[in-house]
């Protein structure tokens, strides 16, 4: 069902390709920071009780 | 007379306390000697005494412009002539002559050299010879002796005492011993800042997550 | 209670927790909304064609770029007046997101560009300005990463982002006055602002543009958790090795 | 205060001539346009009055990083700001030093440059008063970008990406009063924005650039 | 030798961003062009292999100067000297790290520049084998330039002076070959040459750096 | 068996003679430990035999790559944690592992810090650990007990000793005692340079006027 875009179809495409390519890479690299962060911090707390 | 008191200090090195609950007094004609394993905080405790740094905690109670502070470098220009270098430092603090110093710190034959082509204590003294000309009554001095030879530290021995007798005060951290008796002696060890679980005093950021 | 409550960390790690889930989801319903909604069922427009679709993906993220911005003014503001450092750290975590954004108004832009001026770039005011305010955000980011000490950061950056500001205005000006002073021919984005979008595409553009917003108060939410853990982890490793 | 800028001066000059090189880098850039573009005279006067302004950005630029990291590597900088000056009157000498060094010779020097470029009649005299009211303000700003990368090693570069983009009015202001100038159109807004934009920044960046050092040297 | 290499790059990377600075600025400068030269695409298309040259050789300048300043003040510089390492050894990683760190985002990054710039067809094209070739040569001979100026204060200014007369041949045939070869004309020429003088300079310079060096560490 | 010779050596710095007349024997075990007023050019010397600067005249006899060399400048990476800093010297000089260094410098749980972060004893201690990863036998020591605190002067020796008993050999040109019974002294005084009309050894320029 993909709309008829007629010469322009290269356009719009690379332009959505263009958007949501550089969110996700964002989101993920968010995502992947975020989770790293929060084991490394686990862990150091974990260490910290431990040894007193 | 007192010249400089210290109420229940805590200093922070990199974001987290490194000494606290530190008090004490200097009296005209005094001079008190910081000692202390490296890395304890001498350095980082002398520059907040010099205001570079802001304290965590306590307070430091000083008359205005009474203080001349001398750090590990001694902030010498390479290219600049020994003259020069104290010249300048001299009309920073707009005291007039550098005669004194030169002759106190013997520098006299060395007055026209490049500081660059100096050896290693004889750039200490240069920097030494600084402290003379702020004309500043509270030294502090950060491991002052560093690289000087035995006869170099018993000049400023020399110095010091009479930098006291004429009313001054002088608070420095050495590992050395300068032979000075009018000095007291303050030991840092027992000032270590404990961590806050065993209620010591609590970083920038420790107390944000309070 | 007041709002400054939320710079506490510890409260803001718990209000943060509970509303993200929620502001992500609406962030991604209104994305894909207004998105698909744009690109599949809009008609095409006299003067653009088919590449009006580009609308709804360029306008939303250039104007994220802009205001981006200033909520980090805003934030720097906030540091260097009343030292939360949540606020630095919501700064130093919007930052990458607006560049990001900023990018994304670039290579629309300059994809659009391509089949409506004949050129992938041209120095018009706005592209200009928008550029530079690019280059606002390497540097502001180029400089949380060189400094170590996270406090001096935070400082330095927060009297960066001030200066940089009031600069970023006065060369959007300049940048006007440069370009009228060579006559060049005025390019189309004029049509977006004069005559009101018809309804058709206004719809799912404020959509889309919300969706945008959400999107970044959602990143927003999750980069400043992490960077508040970052920053604990900092403090708790230096204290174990004080000791 | 006196002291610090014929301080300043001497070490400049003692490290291997402080006023030559500003200019000499300065004729390099211009003299190596030309092996860029080609040599076509038209051309060249045409993008004259840019190449000028950019070539005494970059002269600026590069003697940038040494402002504070000197003073800051040999310890003078925490001596100074400890002893009885105000931070902001340091910096501001600072400024003045470096302009002195770098803006002024530039500006004494335009007319021969100029020729390079086979700049024209009109333009040269324009050129000439642009620099002069535009320079300190890159300075001045250049003094900020110095203050908040102090400490930081290899600062050169990043100086130049937090500096550059401040420099942006005043070069489009500077560059288009010198085009007008040529072409004989008004030249007042482009002149008052010039000379407002430094007056500001002379009257307001200093104390940005002292919080800055002050920051730096906790 | 791989480990001085490595501790470079980690050096650069931890300074800030050592990749991406060297970008950073080679955007500015691209940037500001059209603000002093004005925006005409045509004029800009025209002068854009220089301009783009011009970028790449400042880009260089402005991170020579650290390449070994750095390693002398802390004294790493007299270590490595006594160590069992051959100083041609050392000046030569150091080349290749600098290039690592700026010559190479260049290269890789031209095209988008190109786009700014309205660099038209072929030119892209030849503009990136251009700086291929090109730029390892701006690095060495930025090495040299580094170890003659290592010690004294405020080489900045005084270090691109030395090195810029050095690139120009560089600059010459690089632009030139661009030139040639966005209008189609043979460009076997100056490819050659511009891979022979680096070629050359990669043989020879190095032994010349690491003389200067011992005479500075005297 | 003998580590390093010098033979009527004369040493010049800024182009002036400093030091010349000088003779002396290094053997395995042995330390030696040069005495002298500052400026009277033991940093001269040791860059000389470092091989950083020609001699005036006189010969070094040494076996090639025996000598380690340890300046007033520590040549540490402020970026780079410590650990790093000696992982990269140990690499340059071929030798494996820095645990070794690590433990007898008393540097483990500092071996992430990062260099820039120490104070200037702990710096000190971590120039010293250069030493141990380089693996020579000759060590070349100027003033390394600067700004080290008594335990870390303690510390300093015992690896000095350690080293001398693994059949190595140091010279180094220190103010404060060490107190190794190992060290014999040597004083430089008597070799300081006379000025050429009584005798002394001329320097390069007098020489060009014959
Ligand atoms: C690299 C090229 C371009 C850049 C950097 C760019 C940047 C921008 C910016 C900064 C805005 C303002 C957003 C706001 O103020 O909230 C904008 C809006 C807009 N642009 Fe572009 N643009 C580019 C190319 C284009 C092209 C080629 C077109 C269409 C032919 C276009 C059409 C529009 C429209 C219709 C708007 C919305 C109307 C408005 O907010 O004023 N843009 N763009
Ligand atoms: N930039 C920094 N970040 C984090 N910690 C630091 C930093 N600088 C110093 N420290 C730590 O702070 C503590 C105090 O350092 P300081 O220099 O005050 O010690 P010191 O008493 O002067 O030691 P020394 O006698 O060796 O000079 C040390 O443990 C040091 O490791
Ligand atoms: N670049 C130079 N030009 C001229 N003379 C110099 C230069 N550097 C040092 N000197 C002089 O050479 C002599 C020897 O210097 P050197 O540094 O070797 O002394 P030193 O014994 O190491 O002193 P210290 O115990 O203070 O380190 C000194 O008198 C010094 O003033
Ligand atoms: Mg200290
Ligand atoms: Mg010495």
């Amino acid at each position: 069902m993909m709309p008829e875009l007629g010469k322009y179809t290269a356009t719009v495409l690379l332009s959505y390709a263009g958007t949501l390519g550089p969110m996700i890479v964002l989101l993920g690299w968010s995502l992947w920071r975020g989770a790293k962060v929060k084991a490394a911090l686990a862990a150091q707390e974990e260490r910290m009780k431990k040894n007193g | 007379m007192e010249m400089l008191r210290v109420d229940n200090l805590a200093v922070t090195r990199g974001g987290l306390p490194v000494l606290e609950g530190l008090s004490f007094t200097l009296n005209a004609g005094h001079a008190l000697v910081l000692r202390g394993p490296n890395g304890i905080g001498k350095t980082t405790l002398l520059r907040t005494l010099a205001g570079l740094q802001p304290a965590l905690a306590g307070t430091i109670s000083m008359p205005p412009e009474t203080m001349a502070y001398a750090a590990h470098s001694d902030g010498l220009k390479a290219t600049l002539s020994v003259a020069e270098n104290l010249h300048f430092w001299a009309s920073v603090y707009g005291t007039g002559s550098i005669d004194g110093a030169l002759d106190q710190m013997n520098l006299r034959q060395l007055a026209s050299r490049a500081a660059m082509s100096l050896s290693a204590g004889q750039k200490r003294r240069l920097g030494l010879a600084r402290l003379l000309v702020t004309g500043r009554p509270v030294w502090v001095l950060d491991e002052p002796t560093v690289s000087l030879d035995a006869a170099s530290v018993a000049l400023f021995g020399e110095a010091v005492r009479a930098h006291l007798q004429s009313g001054g005060a002088a608070l420095m951290a050495t590992h050395i011993d300068l032979g000075l008796d009018e000095a007291s002696v303050l030991d840092l060890a027992p000032f270590k800042a404990r961590a806050p679980e065993d209620g010591g005093i609590t970083g920038a950021f420790d107390e944000a997550f309070g | 209670m007041s709002i400054w409550e939320y710079a506490n960390p510890v409260k803001f790690m718990k209000t943060s927790s509970m509303v993200l889930p929620w502001v992500s989801i609406l962030s991604a319903l209104c994305i894909v909304t207004g998105l698909v909604w744009g690109f599949f069922f809009t008609p095409e427009a006299a003067n653009f064609g088919s590449t009006v679709k580009v609308l709804f993906v360029h306008v939303p993220s250039a104007t994220m770029a802009i205001n981006i911005w200033v909520m980090m003014l805003v934030t720097s503001l906030i540091w260097l007046i009343r030292r939360h450092h949540v606020s630095a750290l919501a700064a130093k975590a919007a930052a990458p997101i607006g560049a990001v954004m900023t990018i994304i108004a670039l290579v629309t832009g300059a994809v659009w560009g391509q089949p409506m001026w004949g050129t992938w770039w041209e120095w018009d005011p706005r592209l200009t300005s928008f550029l530079i305010l690019f280059l606002f955000y390497l540097g502001y980011m180029a400089l949380w990463g060189a400094i170590d000490n996270p406090d001096t950061a935070a400082d330095l950056t927060g009297v960066l982002c001030l200066v940089g500001s009031v600069f970023a205005l006065l060369s959007r000006y300049a940048v006007k006055f440069w370009n009228q002073g060579l006559h060049q021919d005025s390019t189309i984005m004029k049509v977006g602002q004069d005559d009101p979008l018809d309804p058709s595409y206004y719809v799912p553009l404020v959509i889309s543009i919300v969706g945008f917003v959400l999107f970044f108060v959602t990143l927003l939410l999750l980069r400043t958790r992490t960077e508040i853990r970052a920053r604990r982890l900092k403090a708790l490793e230096q204290r174990e090795r004080m000791a | 205060m006196l002291a610090l800028l014929s301080r300043d001066l001497k070490l400049a000059i003692r490290a291997g001539g402080g006023f030559g090189l500003g200019l000499a880098f300065f004729l390099i850039v211009v003299t190596l346009v030309p092996f860029g573009v080609g040599p076509e005279g038209k051309i060249l006067a045409r993008i004259a009055p840019g190449i000028l302004w950019l070539g005494a950005l970059l002269a600026c630029l590069l003697s940038l990083d040494r402002i504070f990291a000197l003073d800051f590597e040999d310890g003078s900088l925490d001596l100074l700001a400890t002893a009885p000056v105000p931070l902001e009157g340091v910096v501001t000498i600072k400024a003045i030093a470096h302009w002195i060094t770098t803006g002024l010779p530039l500006v004494v020097a335009t007319p021969v440059f100029g020729l390079l470029m086979h700049l024209e009649g009109a333009a040269y005299y324009w050129m000439v008063i642009a620099l002069l009211l535009g320079t300190p303000a890159l300075s001045v700003l250049g003094t900020f970008g110095a203050a908040i990368t102090v400490g930081l090693k290899r600062g050169g570069l990043l100086l130049s990406l937090l500096v550059l983009p401040l420099y942006v009015p005043t070069l489009i202001f500077g560059a288009e009063l010198v085009r007008r100038g040529a072409d004989g159109m008004e030249t007042q807004v482009p002149l008052l924005m010039l000379a407002g934009i430094t007056m500001a920044t002379i009257a307001v960046v200093p104390f940005a650039s002292a919080a800055a050092i002050r920051v730096n040297l906790r």
